[in-house]
């Protein structure tokens, strides 16, 4: 396997406010290889933006990156001067931000937003910008693209903001796309194509993706691999394949057992993971699962268990060799 | 092979993990004053501003002076001075010091307080200069060239023996020889009743003028801002004069004066931001609850605004404070021997080469009360911002 | 030779030497108008425009033979031009300020309130060299009072060319002084050249004058000190102190002027004489000048200040006190006080001492307003309130106390005395005593002069003897003019002249 | 059959979009003759295009827009026009979850605040037994009572929407408008949350308008779904009607789209071509025809209305009732 | 749009003769008059004064009479300056009211604006504390004040600049500077405020996130949404500068038609006072207006009929 293109390493980030430290990002690692998509999945609140906006170290004021690395394209983003890092982002690193309706700036014009991005990152001139941007529109599908370079915001719908943000991720070409739900507000035809239109520049251009999103079949369907998060922590990750066949560990067995199944029309109720997640301005001394953890164990709450295992590792207390078995956990089923 | 004992790999029973014990809740408005009661500069903006009410209040009742006291002799006196010693035959000394504007010498005790005036022997117009007697010595005051000094017979010159504040006048006297302090004490009444007629009206009038217009919109905010216009083209000297004629003189008179007109900036502003506000999803939602006009401006709108709001509204005091003092020139407010911290400097803006002390203190004060209000403001908008986080 | 710029404090609206009243006007009418006759430096009368003049024995007939003297644009002076002028004055459209001025003339005062009775005024140039006239009643002071603007010629061509705005440009603004207006700046400055037309031109040294207007006297000074200009009319009252001792350009001029305050003897508890007596014996003006003033100003206690002189002796020589001393009498004032029924001042109702504002009188009246505090233990408040509220209210004779002055319109006390005759508009607190209108009226009727100054001086002690007005102080003018700056001088009317001002090294 | 509680006529909204000084403005029809009936106790689903309208119908069934034309009637009463004081009764019945969570929270309220708004607008408990209601909203969609007290910024998109969905139920209304209010959740959540709705339906009757992309979820939770397509509904039906016989191309389409979790399972290339339209200039005859695989002149010509494809199943295709599966 | 200004000059119109007759009826209320002066006047004199200038009328015919004269943009002679029309007055005062007042207006922007962002770019660091104690201090002590104090240092002391007039543009340096202070501080402050309050929006991580420098960050993203305040108190401190300032044409003796307005209302120079009052009046309603044209170019959400149809 090729050498990671991006490779995080013990990123921990905390918020400080009144009521203290927040720790939102306890200690996240993973690589992203070049052409791979990377999934994120995760309880909401477990810290999946924030790990992207930490490795662009785009965090708002009450925010601070407390350690951890992130290696992109041999450099530590950690470490990296403003103006370095300034070169990165947008450019070589797109971003894709969850809240399409506030991350786009009320008061320009959504054509105006993108053509920005590539005369900043691009020698091209305003004209080729715009074609550029008109090429992108059509890309992800806004009709009558030249048009609507001229509106605002305000004046599209949430999906069509989203698409808006996604072009502007693409715009110029980046190696490394981190894509924070990108396709949720947006009807599954037009999320296949932008789905499909990542994969082609994945193949193309050799881009890498993070793709965040709480659509498993978009999971199953887009990424090579996938990291799950729960409680600041990576949770289990590996090969998207294996994960979905035989996860190992409890959280993302809920995870899987919570999708309703289309092919049931018996309007079964769905399984969610009772309970609920824990604070973070609170973490727990163990493993953040073990209050919903239907295997919980004395050890879960006493200590935080290390990833165990290669390829698909899981941060669970089960897969230490001592711990008892439990059927399709740590155990294959006959 | 491993330190983890048999027993942690017992099945934790259910419900084991005792949930976290959670604050009580707070409203918005319970937070922010937890907030502000946390920060610093605003606790100190605001104990200085207490401290300053109660001191307009008591202070006055532990001096010996009052504001209307005048002692014409001792006037223009500074706050502090060179002391010169003279000492006779008999060994009795004087001390005292000169005032270098009005070329006059005080006689003061060894703790710095002013005991009077020094009568001279007849001026010398013509080589400009007064001898003064202490017993058997004789001391000239010069002032044929300025600055001004003080001779001994034998032709040398009398060098200050030290300096002094001023113990008796602590911030000097006026040109009446009234004392600065009480006076600026008193002044302070004056003026915080007027920033506070001005916040209040700000508060009260401006805010929600303004914002009724902007969240209205429409033909409701195009007459109101008209009328807006109206109140501040009309020529204000001739509004003020025509309520001193109706009114009379005294603070009623300028709450009134000021309540009308005063407002007219921060409805304004408020309304400007109102404009973009009002177009936020929140807004929506908290009309699909079916939130009244006025819940939906203090409970979202308003509070969304406190920034501009607090600055303009801390802006607006000094503007007050002289406009009082404005008022008090045609005649609408304060009556003499009383004077505001707005006549007191436009008062001494007069003396400000001779003896820029009369300037110094009142300007200081209103400077000093700025600042606590704008610490007080800064805080009070942190504290209503909960983004804001140090 | 030479240019000089000398700092206004004040704009005047109106330059028409024949309608204006205004103060602010004579300093540029002063030095481009002539009269019959003038002020010297020392203050005597001297011939203007009139070479000489003949006044009959019983001082009602005036002939006045003008010399030959040219307006500023060249064209000779008549008498004709004067007759011209004061009937214009004496014409209710022209909207002159002090047409009464000139009700001393035969018909005069007929023909303003009937416009037919024209034809009654006695003023007649008799050629175009001789102008006569004749008074209703003696005037002992008539020549003083032609040195008064309202007196002077103007040409008729160019007012009735432009009644209005001749006066706005300097081709038509045509005077018969020793300058003439190259520019009017409004707002800003008016520029002036040496009149070569100026009968007496050879006199006039400066090339160029020009009154800079600057309103705050704190920036005139600073002018003035930084050596941007010549001289200033005024200084901050603050910097008298330091600047009688450190400048030599400083300068104290008296002026013909006493400030005082009216006591409405027709209200509460000011009609009781002795109230009043009480009040102006309880002041120390001599304090007030000192401390409050801080200037060189005098304490008054009488209505007509000193300045002006009558067979070598100034009319306030040897003037009775009235009971007035420059310091307090505070015995003698609580006594009246108790006598009056308000001993220890108890009982002494609410008083208001109204006032126009002014910094510098508001102060002064706090001080007074202390002094009958401590003195009498009496509570006076002050009302300051703008000139436009405050005069018409004192007009309607509805105050308790008011501040007031007093500047002369001619050096002679009767511009003093006059205003409290019985009926005059300036006797502002409607005080009438038929003693005081018969004495004036005597001064005014003999042609012996030592007479009229012994009944002007009795008119005088009727009027303070009542203390219906509270003597403060008898002003003096503080200005700058750079010492380089020889032949310079203000007369006591305050009309800066700059006929005979020479600018040295 | 019962009244509907909603009914929707010939609705229309339309707005000016951009800038033009002079000449007239271009007009976008993001709502163009809806009609649509809501019966009580039941969710009816929403699904389209994004960009098709549906937050704009829903916007304008809360009347936070004005209607350009149509009627809406809500428990009989004319809500198209009425005033706002009229709208109180309104208000309180009908809430709205909105598709943005952080927009629609006041970023200086507290949760606490935030949650207990429309109680307080209702008049209803003191402010002790409304703290204790928001407890109880806070946990029933999966939040602490601990976040109480915080402001929404400090939490995850996710978060926020739970708040949207607390606040939104809190009242216990007939109607409750959903817009998106599950895209932003992670499955399990959804599923607690889905779950609590269905409760809540159960429990109350509530009346749900479901606008949703999850075309899994919609199908779980609807009893009928509606399919809406630049402004207009295309098809409406009973849930397993519309999954089982999907009548207009673009509902086919959708559901060839949807994701499956299952990594193993092959999907075919992608089946949308051609132009997408904008709401600024529809195209002639059926808005769908510039993607639509059977398109044919006939399309380009007529507008297809309409027509029951029977049991209620409406579907406006020229070719409903011959492509369907 | 253009229909929507015409609509706003047409509203203007009727604002002004609003203005018109409450500032004539006022004036008219307010004791004095033009011809009181120093001395009393003799009632003959007044009374032929009053009939000249026609006083003497009912004042609803002045009234008329005035309405009709400014109907054809004649604001009437004045009162007080005999030979002089106020369209004269206001004429001849302006160009220097204007030059000090636009340059003021300058500064204020090209000063405060700036402050505001440093200050917000360095929250809470030594150059914000810097700035925003100069900023407090430059409103709570009053023009008269700052403009006497300047005076005294730098045209006295210093001699740097020439103590008053506008001979050279050095003259225009403290007028120009007491002029603006309060405005510049006050700016200074609301821009810090407001832009704090953008910096917390999510648009600005997104503008970062795109790499966008520094620059572009602030002037583009963040200034522009933070100026909505700023533009509204901007409006009317333009209108009130290019109408001049008492205090400073008096100190700095500036032939401008600030002080010429106190002087009329001192003077009750009625139709100086009604031409003055009708030109601030007209500035500052343009200004506003175009204020509201300026927050729908600042923020597009804002609908130029809802600002105000
Ligand atoms: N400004 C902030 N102040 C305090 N805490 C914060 C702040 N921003 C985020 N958090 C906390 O950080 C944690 C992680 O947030 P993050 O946005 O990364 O979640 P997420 O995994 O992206 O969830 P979602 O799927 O809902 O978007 C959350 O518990 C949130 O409450
Ligand atoms: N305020 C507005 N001004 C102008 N156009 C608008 C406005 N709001 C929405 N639109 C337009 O109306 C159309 C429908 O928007 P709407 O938000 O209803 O879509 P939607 O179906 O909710 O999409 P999504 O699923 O992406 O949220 C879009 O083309 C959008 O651009
Ligand atoms: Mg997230
Ligand atoms: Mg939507």
């Amino acid at each position: 396997m090729s050498a990671p293109i991006l490779s995080v390493r013990d990123l921990r980030t905390s918020f400080f406010g009144q009521r203290g430290e927040v720790q939102a990002v306890r200690g996240v690692s993973f690589d992203v290889h070049p052409g791979e998509i990377l999934g994120i999945v995760g309880e909401s609140g477990s810290g999946k933006s924030i790990t992207c906006m930490s490795i662009l170290r785009l965090l708002k004021a009450s925010g601070r990156i407390m350690g951890g690395e992130a290696h992109f394209d041999g450099q530590d983003l950690m470490a990296l001067d403003q103006d370095d890092l300034r070169d990165i982002r947008g450019n070589k690193i797109g971003m894709i931000f969850q809240d399409p309706m506030t991350s786009l700036n009320p008061t320009l014009t959504v054509g105006e937003q993108v053509i920005e991005t590539i005369l900043r990152h691009r020698k091209v001139t305003r004209a080729q910008a715009r074609a550029r941007a008109i090429e992108l529109f059509e890309l992800v599908r806004i009709p009558s693209a030249a048009e609507r370079l001229k509106s605002y915001p305000h004046e599209f719908s949430g999906g069509m903001r989203q698409r808006v943000m996604i072009a502007i991720a693409l715009s110029c070409d980046p190696k490394l796309l981190i894509a924070d739900e990108p396709t949720t507000a947006l009807d599954v035809t037009i999320q296949r194509q932008i789905l499909l239109l990542l994969k082609d520049l994945q193949k193309r251009l050799g881009m890498a993706v993070i793709l965040i999103t709480h659509d498993l079949g978009v999971i199953a369907e887009v990424t090579d691999r996938i990291v799950v998060m729960y409680g600041g922590l990576v949770m289990e990750t590996g090969p998207v394949r294996d994960l979905f066949a035989t996860p190992k560990h409890p959280y993302t067995r809920g995870l899987l057992a919570s999708v309703p199944d289309l092919r049931d029309d018996t309007h079964r109720r769905l399984t969610p993971i009772p309970g609920s997640p824990p604070d973070m301005a609170h973490p727990p001394a163990g493993c953040p699962f073990t209050p919903r953890c239907p295997h919980a164990m004395h050890q879960c709450a006493a200590a935080l268990p290390p990833l165990f295992g290669e390829g698909q590792g899981a941060r669970c207390w089960l897969h230490h060799p001592e711990a008892p078995k439990v059927t399709g956990l740590n155990e294959v089923a006959a | 092979m491993s330190d983890i004992a048999p027993a942690m790999w017992e099945k934790l029973p259910a419900g084991e993990t005792a949930a976290i014990a959670s604050a009580p809740s707070l409203t918005y408005w319970q937070d922010a004053r937890r907030r502000l009661w946390a920060n610093k500069p605003a606790m100190a903006g605001i104990t200085f501003i207490i401290l300053l009410i109660l001191a307009a209040l008591f202070g006055p009742f532990f001096s010996p002076f009052t504001y209307y006291d005048q002692n014409l002799k001792l006037a223009n006196i500074p706050p502090a001075f060179d002391t010169y010693t003279v000492t006779d035959g008999q060994g009795a000394s004087t001390r005292f010091f000169l005032n270098a504007s009005n070329f006059n010498l005080y006689e003061v005790d060894s703790g710095g307080h002013v005991l009077g005036i020094l009568r001279g022997e007849r001026k010398d117009m013509i080589k400009k200069a007064q001898p003064f007697k202490f017993g058997d010595q004789t001391v000239t005051l010069d002032y044929s060239k300025l600055p001004a000094k003080l001779v001994l017979p034998d032709g040398a010159e009398l060098r200050p023996s030290g300096w002094s504040w001023n113990m008796t006048y602590l911030f000097g006297t006026d040109q009446l020889g009234r004392d600065v302090l009480v006076r600026q004490l008193y002044g302070a009444r004056i003026s915080l009743a007027v920033a506070f007629v001005a916040t209040l009206v700000n508060f009260f009038i401006g805010i929600f003028y303004g914002g009724i217009a902007g969240y209205m919109g429409g033909k409701t905010d195009a007459v109101m801002m008209r009328f807006v216009e109206i109140i501040s083209t009309i020529p204000l000297t001739l509004y003020v004069i025509l309520l001193m004629v109706v009114l009379n003189s005294g603070l009623i008179s300028i709450v009134i004066a000021i309540g009308s007109v005063f407002w007219v900036d921060m409805a304004r502003i408020v309304r400007g931001q109102i404009l973009s506000l009002k177009q936020q999803d929140y807004v929506a939602a908290a009309r699909t609850m079916g939130a009244s006009t006025s819940r939906i401006l203090t409970r979202h709108l308003l509070p969304n605004a406190i920034g501009p709001i607090i600055v303009t509204l801390t802006m607006l005091i000094p503007s007050a404070i002289f406009i009082e003092s404005f008022m008090s020139f045609i005649g609408l407010g304060v009556t003499p021997p009383l004077a505001s911290w707005g006549t007191l400097t436009s008062e001494a803006v007069e003396t400000l080469r001779a003896y820029p002390h009369q300037l110094f203190f009142p300007a200081a004060a209103i400077s000093l009360t700025m600042f606590a209000f704008n610490f007080l403001g800064d805080g009070l908008r942190d504290a209503l911002d909960p983004r804001f986080r140090k | 030779a030479g240019e000089l710029t000398y700092v206004v404090n004040n704009e005047s609206a109106k330059y028409d030497p024949g309608t204006t009243a205004e103060t602010f006007a004579a300093p540029i009418i002063g030095n481009t108008f002539e009269g019959l006759v003038r002020f010297d430096a020392e203050g005597e009368i001297v011939p203007a425009l009139a070479a000489s003049w003949d006044v009959s024995e019983d001082g009602l007939n005036y002939t006045f033979h003008l010399r030959d003297a040219k307006w500023s644009d060249g064209k000779p002076v008549t008498a004709g031009d004067f007759e011209y002028a004061w009937k214009r004055v004496l014409d209710p459209k022209t909207g002159a300020m002090n047409s009464t001025m000139l009700f001393s003339i035969v018909g005069a005062e007929e023909a303003f309130n009937a416009p037919t009775e024209v034809a009654g005024i006695a003023i007649s140039a008799t050629d175009d060299k001789t102008l006569t006239f004749t008074l209703k009643a003696r005037v002992p002071y008539m020549l003083q009072l032609l040195t008064y603007s309202t007196f002077f010629p103007v040409r008729e061509d160019v007012v009735t060319a432009d009644p209005e705005g001749w006066t706005r440009k300097p081709d038509t603004f045509i005077g018969t002084g020793p300058f003439r207006v190259t520019e009017f700046n409004t707002g800003e400055s008016v520029v002036f050249e040496k009149n070569p037309n100026y009968y007496d031109a050879d006199a006039v040294s400066l090339d160029k004058l020009t009154f800079r207007l600057i309103p705050d006297p704190a920036t005139a000074l600073a002018a003035m000190e930084a050596g941007q200009v010549d001289g200033i009319e005024a200084v901050p009252a603050p910097e008298i102190p330091r600047l009688s001792v450190e400048s030599d350009a400083f300068m104290v001029v008296p002026a013909l002027g006493t400030t005082y305050a009216f006591f409405n003897p027709h209200q509460a508890p000011l009609d009781n004489l002795k109230v009043r007596e009480a009040l102006s014996m309880a002041i120390d003006r001599e304090d007030l000048v000192e401390f409050v003033l801080q200037s060189a100003d005098l304490p008054a206690t009488g209505l007509v200040p000193p300045g002006m002189t009558f067979g070598g002796k100034d009319f306030t020589e040897g003037r009775d006190t009235f009971g007035l001393a420059p310091t307090a009498e505070v015995d003698q004032a609580k006594a009246l006080l108790a006598e009056a029924g308000y001993p220890n001042g108890e009982g002494f109702p609410k008083t208001l001492f109204v006032t126009y504002s002014s910094p510098p009188i508001e102060k002064l009246l706090e001080a007074i307003q202390q002094m009958w505090k401590q003195n009498l233990n009496i509570d006076v408040e002050i009302q300051a309130t703008e000139w436009q509220v405050f005069y018409p209210e004192v007009q309607k004779v509805q105050y308790q106390i008011a501040q007031m002055g007093w500047g002369a319109d001619y050096p002679h006390p009767m511009t003093f005395l006059d205003n409290f005759v019985t009926g005059s508009p300036n006797n502002l607190n409607n005080w009438s005593n038929s003693d005081y209108d018969a004495a004036i009226a005597a001064a005014k009727a003999t042609g012996d002069e030592a007479e009229s100054v012994a009944d002007m001086q009795k008119a005088e002690a009727i009027l303070m003897n009542d203390h219906v007005i509270l003597p403060q102080y008898h002003r003096y003018n503080y200005m700058m003019m750079s010492p380089k700056v020889t032949g310079f001088w203000r007369s006591t009317l305050n009309v800066p002249y700059f006929r005979d001002a020479k600018i040295g090294e | 059959m019962t009244q509907p509680l909603v009914s929707i006529r010939a609705l229309h909204k339309h707005f000016t979009v951009g800038r033009n000084l002079f000449g007239p403005k271009p007009i976008l029809r993001a709502v163009d003759g809806v009609d649509l009936d809501i019966y009580p106790g039941e969710t009816l689903g929403l699904v389209g295009e994004s960009g098709c309208g549906k937050s704009t119908l829903a916007r304008t069934l809360i009347r936070l827009y004005q209607p350009t034309s149509g009627q809406m009637l809500f428990d009989g009463q004319d809500i198209a026009t009425a005033s706002e004081r009229d709208l109180t009764p309104f208000r309180r019945r009908v809430q709205m979850i909105f598709q943005d969570p952080y927009a629609s929270l006041n970023g200086r309220m507290t949760v606490r605040d935030l949650i207990a708004e429309p109680l307080e607008i209702a008049g209803i408990g003191t402010p002790e037994s409304r703290t204790a209601k928001v407890h109880d909203l806070l946990a029933r969609v999966g939040l602490h009572a601990d976040h109480a007290n915080r402001f929404a910024h400090e939490f995850s998109g996710g978060q926020r929407q739970r708040i949207g969905i607390a606040r939104a139920i809190a009242l216990e209304p007939d109607l409750v408008i959903c817009d998106e209010p599950i895209s932003a959740l992670d499955v399990s959540v959804q599923a607690q949350v889905v779950n609590m709705l269905e409760d809540l339906q159960d429990q109350l009757g509530l009346t749900y308008l479901f606008i949703t992309h999850d075309l899994s979820m919609v199908r779980h939770i609807s009893d009928r779904i509606g399919v809406m397509y630049l402004g207009k509904i295309v098809e409406l039906a009973s849930n397993t009607d519309l999954y089982r016989r999907p009548s207009h191309p673009y509902t086919q389409a959708l559901l060839a789209s949807i994701p499956v979790p299952d990594p193993t399972a092959t999907r075919p290339a992608d089946p949308m071509r051609g132009e997408i339209p904008s709401a600024m200039h529809l195209p002639s005859g059926c808005r769908f025809r510039t993607r639509c695989p059977i398109a044919t002149d006939l399309c380009a010509s007529q507008e297809p209305a309409l027509k029951d494809l029977g049991g209620g199943h409406l579907a406006a295709c020229h070719y409903a009732g011959d492509i369907a599966a | 749009m253009p229909s929507y200004i015409l609509q706003r000059l047409a509203m203007m119109l009727v604002t002004l003769f609003a203005i018109v007759t409450l500032t004539f009826f006022l004036m008219h209320a307010v004791p004095g008059g033009p011809f009181v002066s120093e001395r009393m006047l003799a009632p003959e004199i007044q009374a032929a004064l009053d009939a000249k200038y026609g006083l003497d009328q009912p004042i609803w015919v002045q009234y008329l009479s005035y309405l009709k004269g400014i109907a054809t943009f004649d604001l009437g002679p004045s009162f007080k300056y005999p030979g002089v029309s106020v369209n004269t007055m206001i004429a001849d005062g302006l160009p220097v009211t204007l030059r000090t007042g636009l340059l003021a207006v300058i500064c204020v922007i090209a000063l405060g604006v700036p402050l505001g962002i440093i200050a917000a770019l360095n929250r809470n660091k030594w150059p914000d504390t810097t700035v925003m104690l100069i900023a407090t201090i430059g409103v709570a002590i009053p023009s008269y004040v700052i403009a006497t104090v300047l005076l005294y240092v730098f045209a006295l002391r210093l001699g740097w600049v020439p103590t008053f007039g506008l001979d050279d543009w050095r003259g225009y340096i403290l007028p120009v500077f007491a002029l603006s202070g309060f405005w510049i501080s006050f700016v200074a402050r609301l821009t810090r405020s407001s832009l704090l309050e953008t910096f917390e929006q999510d648009y600005m991580t997104t503008a970062r996130a795109k790499g966008l420098r520094p620059g572009q960050v602030l002037f583009k993203h963040g200034l522009r949404n933070s100026l909505v305040p700023v533009v509204t108190v901007l409006g009317p401190v333009v209108a009130n500068l290019i109408t001049g300032s008492f205090v400073i044409e008096q100190i700095f003796a500036l032939p401008g038609i600030g002080r010429q307005f106190v002087l009329s209302i001192t003077n009750r120079d009625y139709t100086a006072i009604m031409g003055i009052t009708i030109f601030y009046a007209a500035a500052l309603m343009v200004m506003i207006l175009i204020v509201d044209l300026l927050y729908a170019v600042l923020d597009p959400r804002i609908k130029l009929t809802e600002a105000s149809a």
